[in-house]
């Protein structure tokens, strides 16, 4: 496991000049933790990889959905919160959520609907989370985790705890009730709460500008009187330094900050979306100018000073860590039929099984099962 | 300001109103667990628009009881994630109807939390519900069905004074989400004696509210006390002996509490201030069906609201619901059948 | 009647050097036309100081909603519509529907719930419209009628028709999900639509603070893409002037600008209300220094040029008005109990009255009735 | 994208599925009134998620066949707003759970607006529904039990590519708001031959899609075609005759219908998707009891979902969903009653 940024390390020493305060927090990351970055991307990106070709094998159980070129946004924001910290992920966040302490074979089970998988198969994908290390799940209806993260990070004020939350928006999803309301409460009440949009250009086929008129989501900082600041979503640092701002301005109890974060959606909505409305040339310009890892590996290996083989060495390592996580998830059985009853509510922990379904055992083996997916685009 | 506003004295043993019920509760719920607070539209300073919150931040501070913006879904959604974190929120509703604002949170986050993701959401939200006000669609609603038909809800609606406090400190109490609705008829109307101490009524056990044997009426809220008026007629005039059951849990269900009174009488009303259509009745005849069909003398009959949004002037909204004239129309009919 | 803006006649001719966008549009006002905007301040004034000798003798069914105070902002912006044009009023927004063509005769009916009121005794208080005078009436949830309006004023835009909305929202109201994505949505689709935020001070016992960090609401309109302007809302000419520069840019096809109206509600929430939480002196420091009437007739005795005697003409018009109303209203009858089953649907036309109520008649007159109001403050 | 997307062919008289037979109701109807016009989340170039408006955009323009935000509330409320005025608006729910956040702005604006306001709002809100495709607790769920509780919306729900098509054109025709929900997994693989010509099925009206004389079923949406496989089932191995009603409309129910197969059979089982507590089999259990108590030899009984929120993985949401197998065991318990 890389070193986490508890472990921080400073890399140099504080320039003479700058105070603090002015210095870009990424100029304290050790150099372990440097590498660590490239670490979780590379783990997203070739986990995603593997998600690919187990999802054209009709491993995966539903949609499948990529975070292609949005890697720095999810891991440069995640990396700079504690442990302590609680996070809330949304579908392209499986970065964060590895950050935040979720393990490869968890998320390879999710999206398989294993038994043993976080969820025991009833939740999709990577909807799970686990508050002692730190993620909530999200759920389908978006804008709801704003006004649960406000909650969340409520409770922290009002117990006077030392933790921050943060929370993603997509610029789609701006557009709910749920997200304004959340917002406005969050800093009112001057939670301590980080709301990250993450402007990647497309809420499935409709364009940023058929989703709102404003020009920069960070325009909406000023209507609930609170900071915005924008950031580069594929520069890891930069999205590191961005964040790490807003969650110490958090902790110093100065409420809540909203980033916008400039990235790029280069797969689809989900793996069955063809991307037919984008623009010709417009994906390939990205891949090719912009892809979050490629521009990191160059200040690696050239600013930082780390070689060609300590990075490949990162990439062999997410390789054979998903390897061996891929095995052990193909051989998780499936959730048992009757755990599907257990736990609606504390009290009563379990529902009872309808009297129709007296002979229990019969019931399930004999069950149809629809012939085909009727959807290939759930989420 | 009456000058108890800011003390909010427990009472116990004394007969107080519904709406004061309410008040200790939360005032005993907050003084005993430090994770309870409560929150909502102006119920800090001003008390609520109903007082029911009065006193209550001048004894525990604003950080307890807090006035949030006008935000329904932010208002449950942040009781969720409080309440994930352990704390036991309390959301005041400024009416129940605005409940339906929130209607995602609650269903979609709130109810499927446990059961998703292993994540308790230990929260009320309560507020003032129920018509005979004059207060028009939008602030006479009984929004039960909504909710009855959520799995990983509970729903309460109590209609004494007694039950009202011991119920919402069992939902408070409760690591579910618990919708607790008040109904604003009552809120003065009604007093009764609490028992003293610490009075908590269990969530999911109805209550016989009067003893009969001819004929069974099923009810809840404020109808409860249409249905005692019209057992006390019918037995004046028909010698009929009713009984009438007070609900007073909606989800879950009291199975045992029903099919003894099917058992009993043989014939049942089912009766609520809700529309018809849709409405909780149409469970409790199933049920009733299901599980105690060869005990019907008689079909089980409704006595409800009129399918209509409840308008505003007396004497469209008398004609609109349930009045005791029909549950006593209705009891003849059952008992004739 | 008062002439209303269609009989436009301009009172003084374009000073030579200021262009036509330079100069306040209400330097084109008639002098009817500025009388006319005082006759329907104190028509409103009028008619709720009426209103509350109607409550106090219990003939008001239901709470009671004052806008003392806030007459110029709805009767100053609703004077910037043409009578084609749409508006949706809230309830302190009596002075718009008045000038939008709604009698002192219907709000009295309305709100003693008469069975020839406009709603025939459905709805409260002055939650009624008419589309052909062009208002819309409001429901109760807050923020609900933004999206509506936005659809009023997309089929404007699809029919290529030359009209234009208008929507109110109150300070407090604009913390609803409902405002957001309904601004939102008129935003990005170019509706023609003026938005109001009444910045009153509170919303019921909760003052802005509470309900927004935003130093300003008029903020929020970067956010949304669109311009926006805050204006004295307790000078009619200044809110005419705000309001008619949006109308046009909204009717020139420019979309949608947010308008912030400074004012004060110097009443409670609703007549029940004591308003214990106001700090001490605040009320009488806007009712001695900033009434909107006092304010405006010191201009037209004053800069206008009129008389004390044309003032007390429109005075004693008004009172004359709201009595001979009043008298009408007093005497009209009591909706029909059965008149409540039509109408849920255009098909069927009625619902039945249930089996329990075979003899109606009985049932109607038999019915009881609460000993007193539950609530003395709905809304 | 297929050739066929720009063109939208209508067809009539042709097989095709359930998916395109809503395509065509959406494209005639917009050809013949041009105050039809269609909103929802990336239904213009994308054609929805599902690919039901593939075509229309390209047909009829991005006036008429709009992209929104992601803003259920103002999708319908703008829709109805736009009804106000004349026009006739037709609203995709990407997935018909999302409905759930527009619930204040349909059951308080819009199921409201005639009856207090006079003012019509002919608009439908379609998407897709229902389970049985492994989409999980927020892409699998059917929520007319939330919306029959509300006069003044009325409730479709198809079954047949026939039924789907008639029944869209009679929901745009319709003066008020009706929800019209299509379910997913019959999208692609239910075929059958659609008339030709202006096919238009009223709302309100039941279907018998299979004669019988000792059990009803009534039921709607995909579980139709499981009571269908049932009642084969029960013919081949036990010789039992068992009548299927698909209720097409949900509110208002078709009482008649109702009866008339209660009166037949004798005896009933409804059937139905959704969780069992507060869906609809208990209106209709009420109603039977009411009207046609006397002809009933037996209770009547429900097959219906567990009540769990609906869990994604295939054997988890297998056995909370009703099958095959359990409405044969069911209607053979009726049988013997
Ligand atoms: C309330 C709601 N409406 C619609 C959807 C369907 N939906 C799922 S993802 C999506 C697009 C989201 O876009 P964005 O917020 O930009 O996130 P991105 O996928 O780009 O990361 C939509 C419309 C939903 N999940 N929730
Ligand atoms: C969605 C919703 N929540 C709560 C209420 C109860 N309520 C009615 S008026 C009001 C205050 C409104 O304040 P504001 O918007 O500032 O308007 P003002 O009364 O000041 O004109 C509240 C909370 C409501 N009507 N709708
Ligand atoms: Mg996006
Ligand atoms: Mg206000």
């Amino acid at each position: 496991m890389a070193p986490r940024p508890e472990s921080t390390r400073p890399r140099r020493s504080r320039g003479r000049g700058a105070s603090a305060n002015d210095r870009p927090p990424s100029e304290s990351l050790s150099r372990e933790q440097l590498l660590a970055l490239y670490y979780w991307m590379r783990l997203t990106r070739t986990l995603e990889e593997r998600l690919v070709a187990l999802y054209r094998q009709t491993k995966v159980v539903g949609g499948l959905f990529r975070s292609l070129g949005q890697e720095a946004d999810s891991v440069g924001s995640a990396f700079a919160l504690e442990r302590r910290d609680i996070l809330s992920p949304l579908i392209r966040n499986l970065g964060s959520m590895l950050v935040k302490g979720a393990t490869p074979l968890e998320i390879l089970r999710q999206y398989m609907a294993k038994g043993d998988s976080p969820t025991r198969g009833r939740e999709l994908n990577i909807h799970f989370g686990d508050t002692d290390r730190g993620f909530i799940g999200q759920i389908s209806p978006l804008g709801d985790m704003v006004p649960v993260m406000a909650g969340v990070t409520l409770s922290f004020r009002m117990r006077g705890e030392d933790r921050v939350g943060l929370v993603y928006i997509g610029d789609g999803a701006t557009s709910t009730g749920a997200f304004h309301e959340g917002i406005n409460f969050a800093a009112v009440q001057r939670c301590p709460l980080v709301v990250i949009v993450e402007n990647n250009g497309y809420a499935y086929s409709t364009p940023t500008s058929r989703q709102t008129l404003a020009a920069s989501f960070v325009d909406k900082a000023i209507g609930y009187g609170i900071p915005g600041h924008k950031a580069d979503g594929n520069d890891v640092l930069a999205v590191y330094d961005v964040t790490k701002r807003a969650v110490d301005h958090a902790r110093r109890g100065k409420g809540v900050t909203l980033i916008e974060l400039m990235t790029y959606r280069r797969k689809g909505h989900a793996e069955h979306d063809n991307q037919s409305y984008v623009p010709e040339g417009e994906i390939e310009r990205w891949e090719r100018e912009n892809d979050p890892l490629t521009r990191y590996v160059a200040r690696l290996t050239g600013e930082f000073g780390f070689t060609a083989s300590d990075v490949e060495a990162v990439d062999e390592r997410a390789h054979v860590e998903i390897d061996a996580a891929t095995d052990q998830a193909e051989a998780s059985p499936p959730p048992e039929a009757l755990d599907s009853l257990i736990g609606v509510y504390a009290d009563p922990p379990a529902a009872e099984p309808l009297w129709f379904r007296e002979g229990i055992a019969q019931a399930v083996t004999s069950h149809e099962r629809p012939a085909g997916w009727g959807t290939s685009n759930v989420e | 300001m009456s000058s108890k506003a800011t003390e909010v004295p427990t009472t116990g043993g004394q007969e107080i109103t519904y709406l004061e019920a309410i008040r200790e509760a939360l005032f005993e719920e907050m003084e005993s667990d430090e994770n309870v607070f409560c929150m909502g539209q102006d119920i800090g300073v001003f008390g609520g628009a109903f007082k029911v919150t009065e006193g209550l931040q001048a004894r525990f501070g604003p950080q307890r009881v807090l006035d949030t913006p006008i935000s329904e879904i932010a208002m449950v959604g942040a009781a969720a994630g409080a309440g994930h974190m352990g704390m036991r929120p309390v959301v005041e509703m400024q009416f129940i109807d605005f409940i339906a604002n929130a209607y995602d949170m609650i269903t979609n986050y709130v109810a499927t939390a446990r059961y998703r993701a292993f994540l308790p959401c230990p929260m009320v939200i309560r507020g003032p519900s129920g018509g005979y006000v004059r207060g028009g669609p939008f602030h006479s609603q009984n929004p039960e069905a909504g909710f009855i038909h959520t799995p990983g809800i509970k729903v309460v609606y109590p209609s004494t004074a007694a039950d009202a406090k011991g119920l919402l400190k069992a939902a408070i109490r409760d690591d579910d989400c618990v919708l607790f609705f008040e109904h604003k008829y009552l809120y003065r109307r009604i007093r009764d004696v609490v028992p003293a101490g610490d009075h908590v009524v269990p969530i999911g056990k109805a209550r016989t509210a009067r003893e009969g044997t001819d004929v069974s009426i099923i009810t809840y809220a404020a109808t409860v006390w249409k249905a005692l008026d019209a057992a006390q007629q019918l037995a004046d005039e028909d010698g009929l002996s009713v009984e009438v059951i007070d609900l007073r849990t909606l989800s879950p269900l009291d199975d045992e509490a029903i099919l003894a009174t099917v058992r009993k009488t043989n014939r049942v009303l089912i009766l609520h201030e809700d529309t018809r259509t849709g409405g909780i009745a149409g469970e409790i005849t199933a049920r009733i069906n299901e599980q105690a069909f060869a005990w019907l003398d008689a079909p089980v009959l409704r006595v409800t609201a009129h399918d209509v949004p409840l308008p505003y002037a007396p004497s469209l909204e008398d004609f609109v619901l349930p009045q005791t004239s029909d549950i006593v129309r209705a009891v003849r009919q059952l008992a004739a059948y």
